[in-house]
């Protein structure tokens, strides 16, 4: 199997169980369960005490949750998936998924400067004539956070939508943080990155939001509790019970009247650290689109923490859907032979089944089946990947994309 | 003093000049102290105000979005009133660079530990120079920015970020104090050594009474260079760990677009390191015999 | 061993002095050659150097410069082994350098970094370790640096006084350690000719005082040094592959007076055959080899 | 060699040795070269197995994770092997390499042209000494990842990223040579002045034969360190740029855990770095009368 | 300008010098006082130094250590202005340095990145700027590196020839540019004793060579350098606030012979009277100051 090899041979202790729970998170509106649990004492409230740390790029959220250093963390939840296949390869204790934290809420943002009056809110046409216009004068670039993690999909499937071959403009990794700044300098034409990165580009007028992920796949999903194989086998009570706090703040955060607080809270220094009010117009579903192309309301599917347990049930089909898009996009060669193997090693349903009984938590049975991802027409069925593989070839060359 | 930032200098030949230097240098410091402070003090200040004319002229010229010299005082002096408390969690300036000191002082310690010995093996014997000569150089212009991840996968076992963060401080700060201790080492005037033969000192009379103290001034600068390598990758090695630190400070006042916070960083950290240079320099100059060497 | 002859007064007898001239040969130099490697190819610095020195005797080498006047000393001293040749003191073969054979050099003789007291001191100590008392150390380190009142000067660097105190120290020092044969490696050869004047005269006092027991071997370029100090003279050719040109003896008897020997018939005569050994190759610079 | 590596040495003060010393260092340079050359490249050798068996007894114990000398080998073999083709758009180590050196090249230039007059000024002038010291002071410490940003907000208007890059380099690569020409310049010996009055020596002569000639050594080691530093920040600027480069490569490595990928990178960083470096040091010796100063 | 008197043959006439030495005062010093500022206080380096000094005339100051010969010299070349007093050439005030004063010190008078051929061609090229052709100036170096052999030395570095030949050169450079007046700071000080020897007839037979037609100002700490070279020794006091002691005629008459001046009553009477004067400071070393 693709899984790593060190966390057998790994050499640490087995942590003694009064030490307290690190939690990583990365500056995002989309951190807010993980924090907000912290600031509404629900840990406590369980009987674990749990400290949050900032962390700040991906790779090294990645590495400190290999080495133990970070017992789980707000993490993409593409990237156990990642790690798994060595996408992006991970020495050390292999990543389990626990639980999902959230969906929606992402975005492409293109700069102001390239596609500025040229393209509009989802309009894909106009987008892929607008890049080739701009290959005339220099190598169209666009920036991710992490290969293998969610936006680094979200991007390409926001250009594969396009008809652009992805291999066919330039994409990089980016931390979160460095996005407005970098678009700002000219540095790329565009991102897809979480919240609120997105709205801070639009209101500074650097960039536009272009499409939020939502509007790719309603409901995808986005960030993941992942914790440390070691972490989830020798503390599975202190887990679960992470995972009711976590449970009870995603609660707490769809409710909407609760989420200007949240906002307040989490635009502070030590979390997010950035405008509360833009945070919060973008939790709240008004997304002012900048670039003159007014705002758009989203209703059911902003960003979303609970959604009665859709949002928070890790599916092994997910997993394998991931896998499959890095076939897609050429982050591996090929599918991997034991997509779904490594997905069921990697999501511990058992455990997320065991905490949503305790916390009453509706389990929905959807897993395995076929789902719909709008911006590839057509159902995805995780029992036959490779057929989807050959109609995107298909939605491709639709798209007009050179294959 | 730019004059007392370089290594060692050559001296002119004379002997009595040196002798004759030593002496007025001697009056210098019998000058009253607190003259010389107030005029020293004068002149910072004199050149404060060039680099804060300058500033402003780049913000009134080229970069209108840049942060005005008022605007980074005014949330410089904002900083420093909360420079030891805690706001919502984040702890003040101050504490940020305390913990980065820290951070350093242990790193730098472990540096100077392994640089001093192995400069002075690899000064004594050549077939060490020839050997270690190569690494050296191939793994000096090493970033901290690749070091640290590195670090992270070898200490994995072992307490993980915090000692990579340390490697980090730790092989960055190693390079100009094991390079200078060993020429320090090399330079020794062989007629020393043959003193030493003569009176029949011991291996350890040799080692603390000529070739140490010949070679103090050496590692000194080194050590001084050390620190400022030390200084320079701290922000780096925070950005990557996300330790608590003035480098964290930075970086994430960077990351929310609070540039007169950064730059109220940059003076934490351009201040600090003035002052630990300082503080080199005079142990340095106290050291350094070398006006004297005939 | 700790006992030493106290400093006796300027009008002391002077049989002393004749009895160890007389006394026997001390000092073997016999057929010493050295070759240096100087990139691939050896080359001969000085050969055939063959000199019998008494007990008590004060032999000047003088010679141009990079003749390898050093190289001997340096081979008496025991830095480096005579390629070929022997040289043996006391009966005792040379095998390395030691506190017997005290060494003064133009420069570098003093530790910059410690002050006069520490430089003599730390010879004493280690030299007499085991053997004296820290107190008896102390002791002795005063009483040389007295020797050349210099006591009052011995909280100072070297850096802090004269190229002319620093070789005093540098005397008194090796003077300190009680050897039986003193190397003087143009120990005034940084001084200007003033101060030279004064000490020289030091010289010969501290070897006086300390019985003239020290057998002392000295490189010089300036011949009146050389006369006014020494018993004999070894003139040496120029190099490379150097040689005993002539040794001369100084018959002037001791001591003596710099005013009354320029009127001293022996005294011109000595320079003038000097002069005339050495002035042959002045006219061919000293850079020319 | 390490005893090239440091500023300017004091020298013993017998020029009669000096002299001699100069004459056996050419008897040095008559040697054959081709058998130094072999030496020294066995040293080297040597020195790279002893680094290798370091590192694998290091994977072996401490960090099993940690990946082992061949692993590393393999993928670097394999990427030189591919260095100057493009693979699916991305384009080889090589390219990475070349687009760095351009960068550094172009930073590094400005840097020069800043800093040697600036140094001149500072070494002549006391009072421009006085007051551009305390900001020199102030501004060296200041790591590049700090500097990127602001350069990032100052530049916006005029070529963004790529101006801002250049800058950091420029900045971080300035301090060395400034002050090293400002100490070379500062310790020409009087008397030389004095021989330039004598025989009237107008001002351009004046700098053309005395000035610059007795400062080069000093500023060739202070370009030599500024390139090291030049080199030491490209990681950091490309990482936060993204600009192509083979510390952008290092950075794309890590996000992918490509640490054999890394370490090809650190190989390819420490290898092109100690060839600037020795390049420099073949200058620097070429140019130092120093072993003559009398 | 470029007319320049061809070296002559030994066997050349001394009827020049003795006008020459006969002739009016031509370089006054009158009153000359030097302080220097020492950290806050100011200290008197020179006072009252006053000295006549005729055309072609070759004076030499001597005196310990720091007493301050150096100073007048400088305020002679014009590095520095005296504090009191005033100094005139030819008539003219000295306001400033020029190549009418050559000087030569004991060290750092060549440039050690430039051969020697440079070192002199650049002090040429620039003295005579616009006065000759390149070709001219080529040739003049040509003419006086060959003065003191050192022509075919005329590639090397500094650093690659012996103390005495760098002095040679200075000295070649000093006389190229034509001066009237020639200062000469320890121009041997850094020399061994034989090297000098060489060079003492070098400076003769060059002065004489360029008709004796320079006013020879020297430093030296060496009696015998003094008598032999100059018409007047001036002995200065001990600093600080050093002054003139003694202005002593050498009545030799040239060319002077070395071993024959040892026989010479005059001149043991010269160096007696020198040594008296300089020696009662010799007990008290030079450091004392
Ligand atoms: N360690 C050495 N390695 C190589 N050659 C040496 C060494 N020491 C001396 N020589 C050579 O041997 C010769 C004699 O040197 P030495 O120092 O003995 O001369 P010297 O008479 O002391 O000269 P000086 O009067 O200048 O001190 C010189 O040509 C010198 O180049
Ligand atoms: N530039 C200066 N600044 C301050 N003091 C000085 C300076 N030059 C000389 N002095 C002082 O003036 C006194 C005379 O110095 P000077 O160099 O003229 O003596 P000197 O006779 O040349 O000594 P030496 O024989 O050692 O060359 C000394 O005490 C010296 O300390
Ligand atoms: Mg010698
Ligand atoms: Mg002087």
């Amino acid at each position: 199997s693709a899984e790593p090899k060190a966390g057998a041979k790994s050499t640490a202790a087995p942590p003694p169980t009064d030490q307290p729970i690190k939690l990583g998170f990365i500056p995002l509106t989309d951190c807010a369960s993980v924090v907000m649990a912290h600031e509404l004492g629900l840990y406590k409230k369980h009987g674990v005490n749990v400290v949050v740390e900032k962390q700040t790029s991906w790779p090294v959220v990645r590495d400190k949750l290999a080495s133990g250093e970070l017992h789980g963390a707000h993490c993409l939840f593409g990237m156990p998936f990642a790690a798994a296949t060595k996408v992006s390869e991970l020495r050390g204790d292999p990543l389990r998924i626990a639980m999902v934290l959230s969906n929606n809420g992402q975005a492409t943002t293109l700069s102001t400067k390239t596609f500025g009056g040229k393209v509009g809110y989802g309009d894909y046409a106009a987008f892929r004539t607008a890049v080739d216009a701009a290959r005339k004068t220099k190598e169209p670039t666009f920036a991710m956070t992490f290969p293998g993690g969610t936006h680094d999909i979200w991007l390409h499937l926001t250009l594969a939508a396009a008809g652009i071959d992805p291999k066919s403009v330039k994409i990089k990794p980016i931390p979160p943080p460095q996005m407005v700044a970098n678009m700002e300098a000219g540095n790329m034409d565009g991102y897809n990155v979480g919240e609120p990165w997105g709205g801070v580009a639009a209101k500074k007028g650097v960039g536009f939001t272009f499409v939020a992920t939502q509007s790719i796949w309603k409901h995808h999903p986005e960030k993941a509790l992942v914790v440390g194989s070691r972490f989830a086998e020798q503390r599975r009570d202190d887990l679960k019970k992470v995972m009711l706090a976590i449970f009870e703040a995603s609660k707490w955060l769809d409710d909407m009247g609760n989420r200007a607080q949240a906002a307040k809270v989490i635009g502070g220094q030590q979390y997010v650290y950035a405008p509360a009010d833009v945070i919060d117009a973008r939790l709240a579903g008004n997304y002012d689109l900048g670039g003159g192309l007014g705002t758009k309301t989203f209703t059911d599917d902003t960003m979303l923490f609970h959604r009665g347990g859709e949002t928070n049930f890790p599916r092994y089909a997910h997993g394998i859907w991931f896998m499959t898009q890095y076939a897609r996009f050429g982050r591996l060669p090929a599918l991997p032979a034991d997509a779904e193997q490594i997905a069921r090693t990697v999501i511990l349903q058992d455990l997320y089944k065991e905490v949503a009984k305790e916390a009453g938590v509706t389990v929905p049975d959807d897993d395995m089946k076929p789902f719909l991802v709008q911006a590839d027409k057509g159902e995805f069925d995780p029992m036959n990947p490779s057929a989807a593989l050959t109609r995107y070839a298909a939605n491709f060359r639709e798209a007009g994309g050179a294959a | 003093m730019i004059d007392e930032m370089a290594f060692p200098m050559p001296r002119p030949l004379q002997p009595r000049s040196a002798w004759r230097r030593s002496i007025s240098d001697a009056m210098d410091r019998a000058a009253p102290a607190a003259l010389q402070a107030v005029r020293a003090s004068l002149w910072n200040l004199a050149s404060l105000a060039l680099a804060l004319s300058v500033w402003q002229l780049v913000c009134l010229t080229v970069s209108p979005d840049f942060p005005t010299p008022l605007a980074s005082f005014r949330v410089c002096v904002q900083l420093l009133g909360t420079a030891f408390t805690k706001i919502d969690g984040t702890p003040g300036i101050g504490f940020q660079v305390l913990a980065s000191l820290r951070r350093i002082a242990i790193g730098f310690a472990l540096s100077a530990a392994v640089a001093i010995p192995a400069g002075v093996l690899i000064g004594v014997s050549p077939t060490c120079r020839k050997l270690l000569d190569p690494i050296v150089q191939v793994l000096r212009p090493v970033s901290p920015l690749v070091w640290f991840p590195l670090a992270l996968v070898a200490f994995k076992s072992m307490g993980g970020v915090s000692s990579s963060t340390l490697f980090t401080i730790f092989i960055t700060s190693l390079w100009p104090t094991l390079i200078n201790t060993a020429v320090g080492v090399k330079s020794l005037p062989g007629d020393y050594r043959i003193v030493a033969q003569v009176f029949r000192f011991s291996r350890g009379r040799y080692l603390r009474k000529i070739l140490l103290p010949h070679s103090l001034p050496y590692i000194l600068t080194g050590l001084r260079l050390s620190m400022g390598n030390a200084w320079l990758v701290i922000v780096a090695a925070e950005m990557l760990s996300g330790d608590v630190g003035i480098g964290f400070f930075a970086w994430d006042s960077y990351n929310a677009g609070g540039y007169e916070r950064m730059i109220a960083a940059v003076a934490a950290i351009g201040g600090v390191g003035l002052a630990l240079d300082r503080g080199f320099n005079a142990l340095h100059r106290h050291f350094d015999y070398r006006g004297a060497d005939q | 061993m700790t006992a030493v002859i106290e400093p006796s007064t300027l009008s002391e007898p002077y049989e002393r002095e004749s009895d160890s001239v007389r006394s026997e040969p001390y000092l073997h130099i016999d057929g010493v050659r050295k070759d240096f490697r100087m990139g691939r190819e050896s080359v001969v610095a000085v050969r055939d150097v063959t000199l019998e020195v008494r007990r008590g005797e004060f032999v000047a080498f003088i010679g141009h410069s990079g003749c390898g006047k050093s190289t001997v000393l340096n081979m008496v001293a025991g830095v480096y082994p005579p390629t070929a040749g022997g040289i043996t003191v006391a009966g005792q073969p040379v095998t390395g350098p030691g506190p017997d054979r005290a060494m003064v050099f133009q420069s570098y003789s003093l530790l910059p970094w410690m002050n006069v007291e520490e430089n003599v001191f730390q010879a004493v100590d280690a030299v007499f370790d085991g053997q004296m008392t820290q107190r008896d150390k102390r002791a002795r380190t005063e009483r040389f640096l007295k020797m050349v009142n210099l006591w009052e000067h011995r909280q100072k660097r070297p850096s802090e006084i004269s190229g002319g105190m620093r070789q005093r120290v540098a005397i008194a020092r090796a003077f300190a350690v009680k050897p039986d044969v003193l190397l003087l490696d143009e120990p005034f050869g940084a001084l200007d000719a003033l101060t030279k004047g004064g000490l020289h005269d030091e010289l010969l006092r501290l070897w006086r005082d300390n019985g003239r027991r020290q057998t002392i071997l000295m490189v010089t370029h300036d011949i009146d040094e050389a006369i006014y100090l020494a018993d004999r003279v070894m003139v040496m050719t120029d190099g490379p592959a150097a040689t005993i040109r002539e040794v001369i003896d100084i018959p002037l008897e001791r001591p003596r007076d710099k005013r009354s020997l320029m009127h001293d018939d022996r005294y011109l005569e000595i320079k003038e055959h000097l002069l005339f050994l050495l002035q042959g190759d002045v006219a061919v610079p000293v850079s020319a080899h």
